[in-house]
């Protein structure tokens, strides 16, 4: 266990180093989302409606964008082939760092939703589940992405291919996500699709750790 | 006959389904044998250069 | 226990005879029924009281749909049993799937956008059917692009492997969350054939194709897999007996 | 330290792609010796001690550790180090948080020896005056010595090294040979790919030539 | 002149050597655009509405995916210290990557346009329209990329600006791609845009490869 | 062939971040020689070698090419090469086409002119054995050769060499002494940094003892 906590602390210290790819994600984001209003309409009423579809599908591709880096930096320098090296379980290095990456760039696009939420007139009271649906289905994103990236290490253009490979993957999230911010925006209950997402988040938490270490295992060699 | 090919007014989206599907069938019978054919030259040759190794 | 024969399975010179011995048991039989099979399908079949002559794509569309999700299937257990037990007859097996499988995938899309135009008025609609065997379609093509863009044979093997079989894992989720997605818009109910049951003059002939096309793809994988176990095999002296 | 370290290697063949790199190669070394692997540039130098650390799959062969065959490489993992051509640092850590962080992954331990074995480390290679900045700042040689106060904070009895004496000026080169001298006085194994003599006492060395496959 | 084609003629060369990669960001569009209907509604008449941000949205994506790569590699095996000490401008040399770049996934893009309208409810007619401001903003959005990829190089110094600076420049390219978009589906004439479009393209062309350049030569020191 | 080539380097002051590296230092050379920077780790010849090729600003200092100062280095690039401490290759392309294409890179030449000299450059490095293999599938050695076999090809008079002899063996030392040797002959200039002995005529080698400025 402590070693989840030492990678964690490693990448954290690490991002804290160059903040300007931290924030990379962040700002597509907000860019794509404020990009809608643009190319649509500028009337909230109808905003509303598609406010799901777009928050769920940039912060899809944030979580792509961001997912190239994930272990490319580890990999060029060697510290991947150090970590499958270091007699420690592989799975839980690579969970550290799928923490790491998850509080990254999934955790801030939920803390900014509430933002771009005003802008595409979301009403307030549908906020909390929002969020809790964001981070459900981010953390699955980032746990997926860690598949993808781990599959294509040591590829040339590796983000592209590793964005193909893992989008098929997260369509489930993507659905549910959706499914949940609409039914919050329309006053609903979001419950039934927050339990789903929540049951996909613990699967990938127990299966995609394992399935990304068997992939770096194959990438490093 | 020609009724037959008019497939009773069907017959622009039935047999392009139909051409597509045995276009597939055709198709992989004649890729697979492409890949074995060049997988036997292949060998053939990675054969040759170990005969020459073994020298 | 009795390992004898999943070692006899798992070696190369074995599985290239076995596999090339074969090939004609089933390219016959599945040319024949497939041959009967539209014979029946496009001569014998009555025109369907709602659709007419429309319907015959049913011969075409069903069995290609069915193939696609068998080859997954069966790649992805092949993928499986590579990986565990390290069997590199299994990723040949695997290997030799995808490019068949994409295919079939191909071609149910596009004959049930041909059938779709004249019954639902359009070419593609969002239904959950028709989108998760879209998305079947990029299951297939990103393991082939993932084969492709490694160049060393084994790793290419397991890298692939490895999406195939997490691929297997998220094939019933798809299926469950894009319908669970749709039901909250109205469902296309069209997508059903007129009648609940099938007159059976009508359903000899899908069962042949069914049969046909299953057979006609043992068939091509026999061939596939004769030139992907070729390819990964270094062991001189079968080779040489074999090409001889 | 480790007395009963001892690693045997028989039958030993990789391929890298097409190419029958390493065959049937053997070889067996007990506690407190070193094996110094020359060859001709492609002569599959690195492709052994790669294969050793698992890295890259054998084909065929039986590597023993302390006389019990090795089939899993987890458990092998925990006891050797391996330190290939570029030093595995991170540029924008300072060189000693890159020694922590590379200790504290391979498993949990008191922080108090954690920080004392990475002191002792870089104390010993002489890194005392630059490691503290970022290592993207510092030259070749300055990094190589960085990683040998984490090879050396491992406190594993198997080193595999490959060319370690890369970018070493005339006090580096030295420095390795102690380096090794002490590693091998505890009684543990050292692998290393060098055409520069090492240095070490006659009865401490053995060498394995290996030759270039010409094919394809 | 001449070494404009050399780097185009080497980029290309690099692509094809793995042929898969040069069908990926084909494949890419496609499936981002099935995020979409996923993420909002299967109906055409509604999809049609969204179609100028979900295309310029793809456009954004896949320039922002492949442009990390732009210099990355090339970076890092020292092949742009070895263009920096070619002898040769820089910028034609930079250039010339920056074509390849282009050919390689905003061509694409415009090709598949069609494709993807088709899936998102898009009349025929508007096609022409739509294909011919994808061709002009995805240039400017690859030369844009250049200068910020370039700037990334030394980002340690360059910080957080290097990476935001990128974004508010391709917002104009944003926001004119998807108007001129909007009007071609609407039916109306998307001259305008498309002119705005094409005088982007014109200052990006003359600016941004001594732009990158300055960058680049910041970068490998 | 470059016979009034020429370089004067004259108070040389360089600083890496706050390190004032390099402090007032000079040397000239003359065609046909070749000078050997030697230092310890961290000493600046890597510093030295690039500030050189413009790569790093100078604080200060003047550098006369051919008995110019220059002041844009854009001229200079035309008359130098760098090789670096990693062989400036791209994995995916075979080594024949890395050498045409850095070639190409450097100017418009007619193809056959192109083609013989890649073809000259990898056959006198012995490369011609591995040289359509994708880069990615050599050994560490056989990339050093690749690297040399363009170096050759570029055809320049000034060579700024960065540890040159990393990952040769003993063949391959040989070698790069052969190509200084046949450069200098044909009236180039040299900068090599390396600890090894080249083994060139005293007449032609002048050596340059860099030290290591002890500061924060
Ligand atoms: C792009 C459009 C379509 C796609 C992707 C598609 C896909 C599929 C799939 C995946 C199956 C299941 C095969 C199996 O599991 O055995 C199937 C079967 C079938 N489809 Fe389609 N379909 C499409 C359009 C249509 C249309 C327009 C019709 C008729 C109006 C239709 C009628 C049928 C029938 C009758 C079957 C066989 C019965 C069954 O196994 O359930 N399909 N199709
Ligand atoms: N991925 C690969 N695919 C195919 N061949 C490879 C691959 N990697 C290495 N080789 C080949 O295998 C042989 C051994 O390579 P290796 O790197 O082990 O040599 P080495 O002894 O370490 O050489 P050096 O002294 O140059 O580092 C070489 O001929 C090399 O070209
Ligand atoms: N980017 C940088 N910022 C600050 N200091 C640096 C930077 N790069 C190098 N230095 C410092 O400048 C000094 C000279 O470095 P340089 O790389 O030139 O040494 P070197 O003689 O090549 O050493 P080696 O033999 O190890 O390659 C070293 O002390 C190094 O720590
Ligand atoms: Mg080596
Ligand atoms: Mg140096």
């Amino acid at each position: 266990m402590s070693v989840v906590f030492t990678i964690l602390q490693r990448d954290l210290l690490l991002a804290w180093r160059r903040t300007a790819q931290v924030l990379q994600p962040l700002a597509f984001f907000i860019v794509v989302t404020l990009l809608f209003p643009l190319g649509y309409t500028p009337e909230l009423a109808q905003l509303r409606q598609i406010a799901p579809g777009v928050l769920w599908v940039a912060a899809l591709l944030a979580s792509m964008l961001a997912l190239e880096s994930l272990f490319r930096d580890d990999a060029a320098d060697g510290t991947l082939e150090q970590f499958v090296l270091s007699g420690q379980p592989l799975a839980a290095l690579l969970f550290g760092k799928t923490v790491a990456h998850w509080l990254l760039t999934g955790l801030p696009l939920a803390v900014v939703a509430p933002l771009i939420g005003v802008a595409l007139g979301v009403p307030s009271a549908a906020m909390p589940g929002i969020i809790c649906a964001l981070c459900l289905g981010t953390v699955s994103l980032s746990l997926i992405g860690a598949i993808g990236a781990g599959l294509t290490l040591g590829v040339r253009r590796g983000g592209v291919l590793a964005s193909l490979l893992t989008l098929p993957l997260a369509v489930p999230v993507l659905v549910f996500g959706a499914r949940a911010t609409e039914l919050s925006i329309a006053g609903g209950s979001p419950a039934g699709a927050l339990y789903l997402l929540a049951a996909l988040m613990v699967l990938g938490l127990t299966l995609a750790p394992l399935a990304a270490a068997a992939a770096v295992r194959i990438g490093v060699e | 006959m020609a009724e037959f090919f008019a497939m009773g007014g069907y017959a622009q989206f039935l047999w392009p389904s139909y051409a597509l599907a045995i276009l597939a069938l055709v198709v992989n019978v004649i890729v697979a044998r492409r890949h074995l054919a060049a997988a036997r030259s292949e060998a053939r040759r990675r054969l040759e250069v170990r005969a020459g190794d073994a020298e | 226990m009795d390992w004898t024969w999943f070692h006899k399975f798992g070696s190369p010179p074995h599985v290239y005879r076995l596999a090339g011995r074969l090939t004609p048991w089933f390219a016959w039989p599945a040319a024949i029924t497939i041959l009967i099979g539209l014979y029946g399908g496009l001569v014998l079949a009555p025109p369907d009281y709602q659709q007419g002559d429309g319907f015959r794509i049913i011969y075409v569309h069903a069995p290609s749909a069915w193939l696609s999700v068998m080859i997954y299937t069966t790649m992805a257990s092949a993928a499986f049993v590579g990986l565990v037990w390290r069997m590199k007859v299994a990723h040949a097996v695997a290997a030799s799937c995808a490019g068949i499988g994409a295919w079939f995938t191909a071609v149910s899309l596009v004959t049930g956008m041909l059938w779709g135009k004249p019954m639902w008025g359009t070419y593609w609609v969002w239904d959950p059917r028709l989108t998760a065997q879209l998305i079947l379609l990029f299951l297939f093509f990103g393991y082939m692009a993932l084969r492709a863009a490694i160049d060393d044979p084994s790793r290419a093997d397991r890298a692939s492997a490895l999406l195939a079989v997490v691929g297997i894992v998220n094939v019933p989720i798809i299926r469950f969350s894009v319908d669970w997605w749709n039901s909250i818009h109205q469902a296309p109910s069209v997508m059903k054939l007129g009648r609940p049951t099938m007159p059976v003059d009508m359903l000899v002939p899908l069962l042949l194709m069914l049969l046909g096309f299953t057979l006609y793809f043992v068939a091509v994988l026999t061939i596939r897999l004769r030139a992907e176990v070729l390819r990964r095999e270094r062991q001189a002296s079968w080779l040489r007996e074999v090409l001889d | 330290m480790y007395k009963d370290s001892n690693l045997a290697v028989s039958r030993w063949h990789v391929f890298r792609g097409e190419r029958h790199v390493l065959r049937g190669l053997g070889f067996s070394l007990t506690a407190g010796r070193c094996l110094q692997l020359v060859g001709d540039n492609g002569s599959g130098k690195t492709t052994l001690l790669r294969s050793i650390a698992g890295l890259v799959p054998r084909e065929e062969g039986e590597l023993r550790w302390g006389d019990v065959p090795v089939d899993d490489f987890a458990t092998l993992h925990a006891e050797l180090a391996y330190l290939g051509h570029d030093p595995p640092l991170k540029a924008d850590l300072s060189g000693r948080e890159n020694v922590q962080f590379a200790v504290a992954v391979r498993g949990a331990r008191s922080a108090a020896t954690l920080t004392a074995r990475v002191e002792a480390g870089l104390q010993r290679v002489g890194a005392l005056g630059f490691c503290d900045r970022p290592v993207r700042t510092l030259s070749a040689g300055q990094r190589r010595r960085i990683a040998f106060a984490a090879l050396r904070a491992f406190e594993v009895p198997l080193w595999l090294m490959d060319e370690p004496a890369t970018h070493l000026d005339v006090v580096g080169c030295e420095l390795l040979r102690q380096l090794i001298d002490e590693h091998l006085d505890a009684g543990g194994i050292v692998i290393a790919a060098t055409h520069q003599d090492l240095g070490l006492a006659p009865h401490r060395l053995q060498r394995l030539a290996l030759e270039e496959v010409r094919a394809s």
